[in-house]
């Protein structure tokens, strides 16, 4: 089982033949990924160390059976190939790219969500699930097979947790890199709703970070729909405030979106907040021994 | 990238957003000279990345030109916020009769643009949003929908807007508003106040802009507007050299590559019981040429007593950072103790390659907490 | 039951205060239909003969409890209202308007649909369920109430069916208008599968004329997927072939679109096909006594 | 409405798209000065707004200003099936190398626009749709989604079109076609053959262009491009006064009320043995203006022999329509026989006041089918 992508993934690298497509798609296959084609315009028929490559997304589909796509295009270029994939059929679409315009991501989304697609990032580090499939940029050696869902908005910092969850002999799940872009392709709702239906999760870690309000909406959903335990990390509390114009931004979401607050929200419905990457590791630790 | 108050008008204007006449000034003549201009009472307004100028003595009505001088003279070098007053806005003044509030964001919480719209404008907007909710109305738009004439009517009727050539003026300016936002990717536009003058004629009296980075290749224009003397000079030379910098105010300088992981070695520093003294990412570099770039800005603070070198690789490899410090000490002559952690890609090559070398102030510890405690013992 | 309108309907009007929405708008009220309703902006807080207006649909919904909207704002404003209503809450919108450029009704269509709303027109008769409710410009004298589902792009042709029904003692659980635009909000599909759905619908008629395909469709569709008994009529035999610009269209339809065609693609799915107005009710009346 | 081919071609150009240089003629001297001012070989081609005109002789090469007037002189008063030919369009001759098919339609079953492509374009393309279905690409375009770069690219890989430089060109053509088809609220736009000359130049050498009627208001340029002139005198009669009407062959007038009742009203008429001689809608009109303007219409064609009034009343009132009929006949005097059915709304009362006046050549009758049985007894 695992999350968004397994051993049932059949991935399409679009922008295989630049140099960050190249490297990181052949480096999820060494992992084991089924990296079944590569898509350039003009450059379809050669191949890419026996991967073939392909100028449309449909003929990846047609031809190599392609059912999930990792996006390396540039940024200008990057709304094109996610709308060429969702329209060749493709069903999980995970965009590595960043810098993509806000509003053009924008109309992206509102396309693609309701067509239930799978869209994971822009501007993310990719889908882990350790032992099946790596689709992106996760150093996979960090992390161990386990039984622990983690999602997050940042990229390193979850190879920090995942490294300090593997010193402590667990393993995850899946590990999800949703992006920190305005609009996220999938929220850590979205992500933690998957989590609850995946069989092979028992718990659940949460990193977030400064600034908006999703930590704050997901502490509602964790409380309301899940019986999973979850336990979050949130980054930022010596983080200098950030400048915001206007008054717009904080009547909206009513938060102030510091770590502090966040942490209140998740602790009010019952999610406990670890203070360190360490910490985080020790809790889970402690809790999963604590069920076993 | 925040816009200040004169050049969100520009961009309003050329949207067909009325605003007042108005020019910049930098100097008090220059703010002399535009109000002789300008002619009648004028405004001297300080152009400032922040908000509460007006508390902070940064708006001032003038009469002609002499008065203009000696107001603009007032409020140059005005340390609003931590932000010093450089330019100012010199417009005709305008007289009002009523306050209103309307914005544009781009909320990312419902992933569509929001309009608020409220009679009830002026100063204390997020006191309006908190003790009458009902007087400010919300519209979120669809982006496949676009605007709809219909939206602006639910703002007006729906705030009780009852002056029906206010409702027209206004349901104009609201579909204005709307194509400001999407043809410039804005991230917020707010007009507060909106006011009506004793005339009835409705006008922007301020502006909030801020618009997209990531779209600012396809407005060249705006992108010209980024005033790079605003920003701190620290932060500008980091920038200059593709480093993300923000100074603090504590004394152990940070390095590490990932915003999150940043943040989060702060946060670590802190509770070691540390002060951090800047916010630096590296982001996915690691050679040489970053480090010492980054080694630079950061010891250019002389409140820097140790340095905290918090490296996770992914695709960032160890090694190549292990030889980036190595080679960046090298190259520049540092005397403060750096701690160094090494996790992930290529982490035991790297912790080898630092071991071998070991200078003096290079103190390689094997887990992050156990560094920022070593950095913060350092800096003591 | 009956489809689309009933008892349950709770009705604004969009454009009460025109001479066509209050004309239609009282007459539907005559009838028995809930007209709750009115909207003009500007004219809020006056009422026709006792039906409240408003600005805004959303006051018509939060105010009134309006459920369905009957639109009659002319052509250049109707893509509006069609928007505000579907986001005021409305989940019933129909269309009587006439002459909105297609694009433009595509643009809505795109919008609308994937909402679950039930979108009947543009430039339509509206709704009839006898007895129940009228939402539109169908002349509800005409019509007995009954068992018989009708749906139909023409107007007129639609009453003088059901007028021969009635002649012969039948009636009608509902009649759809669904017009005969390029893009209309409901087609002969959508309207076929409420009927089979819908318990107090035992027979259908289905009364099309030349051009496009839907007929063609349908029939499948009947074949497919209905079990009550269809018929149909075709009107257009005689007709002037029209004349049409280019190759695509006949490329994309692969169908004449003839009435002749039309008639050979129904019955090749076994559905009958009237020649006569009167002679669809005479059949309608056997295939009743049959099942009877 | 349809565009003649010069039409389409001036909104293919003004969107960009790559078409010859031409001069419009309505006599052989305008073509032999169009000619002259082209200079070089020229097409003459004859606009009518009907396909076949290459082999009905509609088209032919001209070798400068006297051959142009030549074959002008045999174009120019030509039926093109049923199209009598006014006006030519004269264009730089192009070398043809190679013929594709582009073209974006408005599909209204799948309800999005459809892109087809082909690189096997030219006259037979139903038959390429037919015989090699696979070599003609169709791609329906989300109209939220727009245009994407992408679409152009499935186009033409799809196609198997393989020369880098053509590819280029037809991506661009393609992106500006959408473009053309949105910006003009265009409900078909095809170019047959979109032509490759000899030197690679990729242009669009014939234009079907269809424009929706109902968003004409938009595009007024467009509005103005109809040619009254090419619709048959009845019928532009019969549009200026707001009746619709198409003439046909037979000796029963047909009056009615909707487009579907009165297409019903012609098969009932054939049922009965009769030949219709039109189509004639009221529309939800009725009254006696109305009426005597459909029957000026009407009795205009002198093959008329009988005259079926066809009204169900619903929004039309049969009363009304009753009295219609009546002050018409006072107005002109019509010496055929009319057969008259009226149902629906106030049908009673219109029978009732037709009864009271009952003038000679009037016949009410009490059904649709009995109604049309005496009309065709009548024009026998």
């Amino acid at each position: 089982m695992a999350i968004i992508v397994d051993n049932d993934t059949r991935l399409v690298v679009q922008g295989l033949t630049g140099s960050e497509g190249r490297f990181h798609g052949l480096r999820n296959r060494s992992y084991g990924t089924n990296v079944v084609a590569g898509v350039t315009p003009g450059k379809g028929g050669q191949d890419v160390e026996g991967i073939p490559v392909f100028d449309t997304v449909a003929e990846a589909v047609e031809r190599a059976g392609a059912n999930t796509t990792l996006i390396f295009v540039p940024a200008r270029f990057a709304a094109d190939a996610v709308y060429e994939a969702v329209d060749s059929g493709i069903g999980t679409v995970i965009v590595i790219t960043e810098h993509i315009p806000a509003h053009e991501m924008l109309r992206v989304y509102t396309y693609v969500r309701p067509k239930g697609i799978t869209l994971v990032g822009p501007n993310c580090p990719g889908v882990l699930s350790p032992g099946k499939a790596n689709a992106g940029i996760i150093p996979a050696e960090v992390f161990a097979e386990g039984a622990i869902g983690l999602v997050s908005r940042s990229g390193t910092l979850t190879y920090q947790i995942g490294y300090e969850l593997a010193q402590l002999g667990l393993g995850n799940s899946s590990i999800v890199g949703i992006g920190g872009d305005p609009v996220p392709g999938s929220s850590f709702i979205d992500v933690l709703e998957r989590f609850q239906a995946d069989p092979e999760t028992e718990f659940v870690v949460m990193v977030g970070e400064i600034g908006g309000d999703e930590e704050e909406k997901a502490a509602e959903f964790i409380r309301d729909r899940m019986t999973k335990p979850v336990l979050a990390y949130i980054a930022g509390f010596t983080a200098p405030p950030g400048k915001t114009m206007g008054h717009a931004g904080a009547i909206i979401s009513g938060s102030s979106g510091t770590a502090q607050a966040k942490k209140e929200a998740l602790e009010a419905c019952g999610v406990r907040v670890g203070t360190t990457p360490t910490e985080v590791a020790e809790l889970v630790a402690d809790t999963v021994g604590t069920r076993a | 990238m925040d816009l200040y108050e004169y050049q969100g008008k520009e961009l309003f204007a050329r949207f067909g957003i009325p605003v007042s006449e108005g020019r910049l000034a930098t100097t008090a003549d220059e703010a002399a000279a535009a109000a002789e201009e300008l002619g009648g009472e004028v405004v001297v307004k300080a152009q400032v990345l922040t908000g509460g100028r007006g508390k902070a003595g940064g708006i001032k009505l003038a009469e002609g030109a002499d008065d203009a001088r000696a107001k603009a003279e007032q409020i140059l070098g005005l340390d609003i916020r931590g932000h010093v007053v450089r330019k100012l806005w010199i417009e005709r003044a305008s007289e009002i009769a009523k306050e209103y509030y309307l914005s544009l964001t781009f909320d990312r919480g419902a992933k569509k643009p929001l309009f608020m719209f409220t009679t009830q404008g002026g100063i204390d907007i997020e006191e309006v949003a908190e003790k009458h909710p009902d007087a400010l109305v919300r519209l979120h738009v669809d982006p496949f929908e676009g605007f709809q004439p219909w939206q602006g009517r639910r703002l007006i009727y729906g705030a009780g807007l009852a002056d029906p050539d206010e409702q027209k003026q206004i349901l104009t300016i609201v579909g204005k508003l709307y194509a400001a936002f999407v043809g410039t990717d804005a991230m917020l536009t707010e007009i507060n106040p909106l006011i009506v003058t004793p005339e009835g004629e409705v006008k922007a009296l301020d502006s909030k802009f801020t618009v997209d980075d990531a779209a600012l290749f396809r407005h060249p224009e705006i992108a010209e507007m980024r005033d790079l003397e605003a920003v701190p000079p620290e932060e500008r030379a980091a920038r200059e050299k593709d480093v993300t910098y923000v100074k603090l105010d504590g004394e152990v300088g940070i390095l590490g590559n990932g915003a999150g992981l940043v943040m989060s070695t702060l946060d670590v520093i802190a509770l070691a019981g540390g002060k951090p003294a800047n916010f630096c990412d590296l982001g996915g570099g690691g050679d040489a040429e970053g480090v010492v770039d980054a080694l630079e800005v950061i010891t250019a603070d002389p409140q820097v007593r140790s340095i905290f070198f918090n490296v996770f690789g992914g695709i960032t490899r160890c090694d190549e950072v292990a030889r980036g410090i190595l080679a960046a000490l090298e190259r520049m002559s540092i005397s403060h103790p750096i701690v160094v952690r090494l996790d992930g890609t290529n982490a035991e090559e790297g912790r080898r390659i630092l071991a071998e070398a070991s200078p003096d102030n290079l103190h390689v510890e094997p887990t992050m907490l156990d560094a920022a405690r070593r950095a913060v013992e350092l800096a003591a």
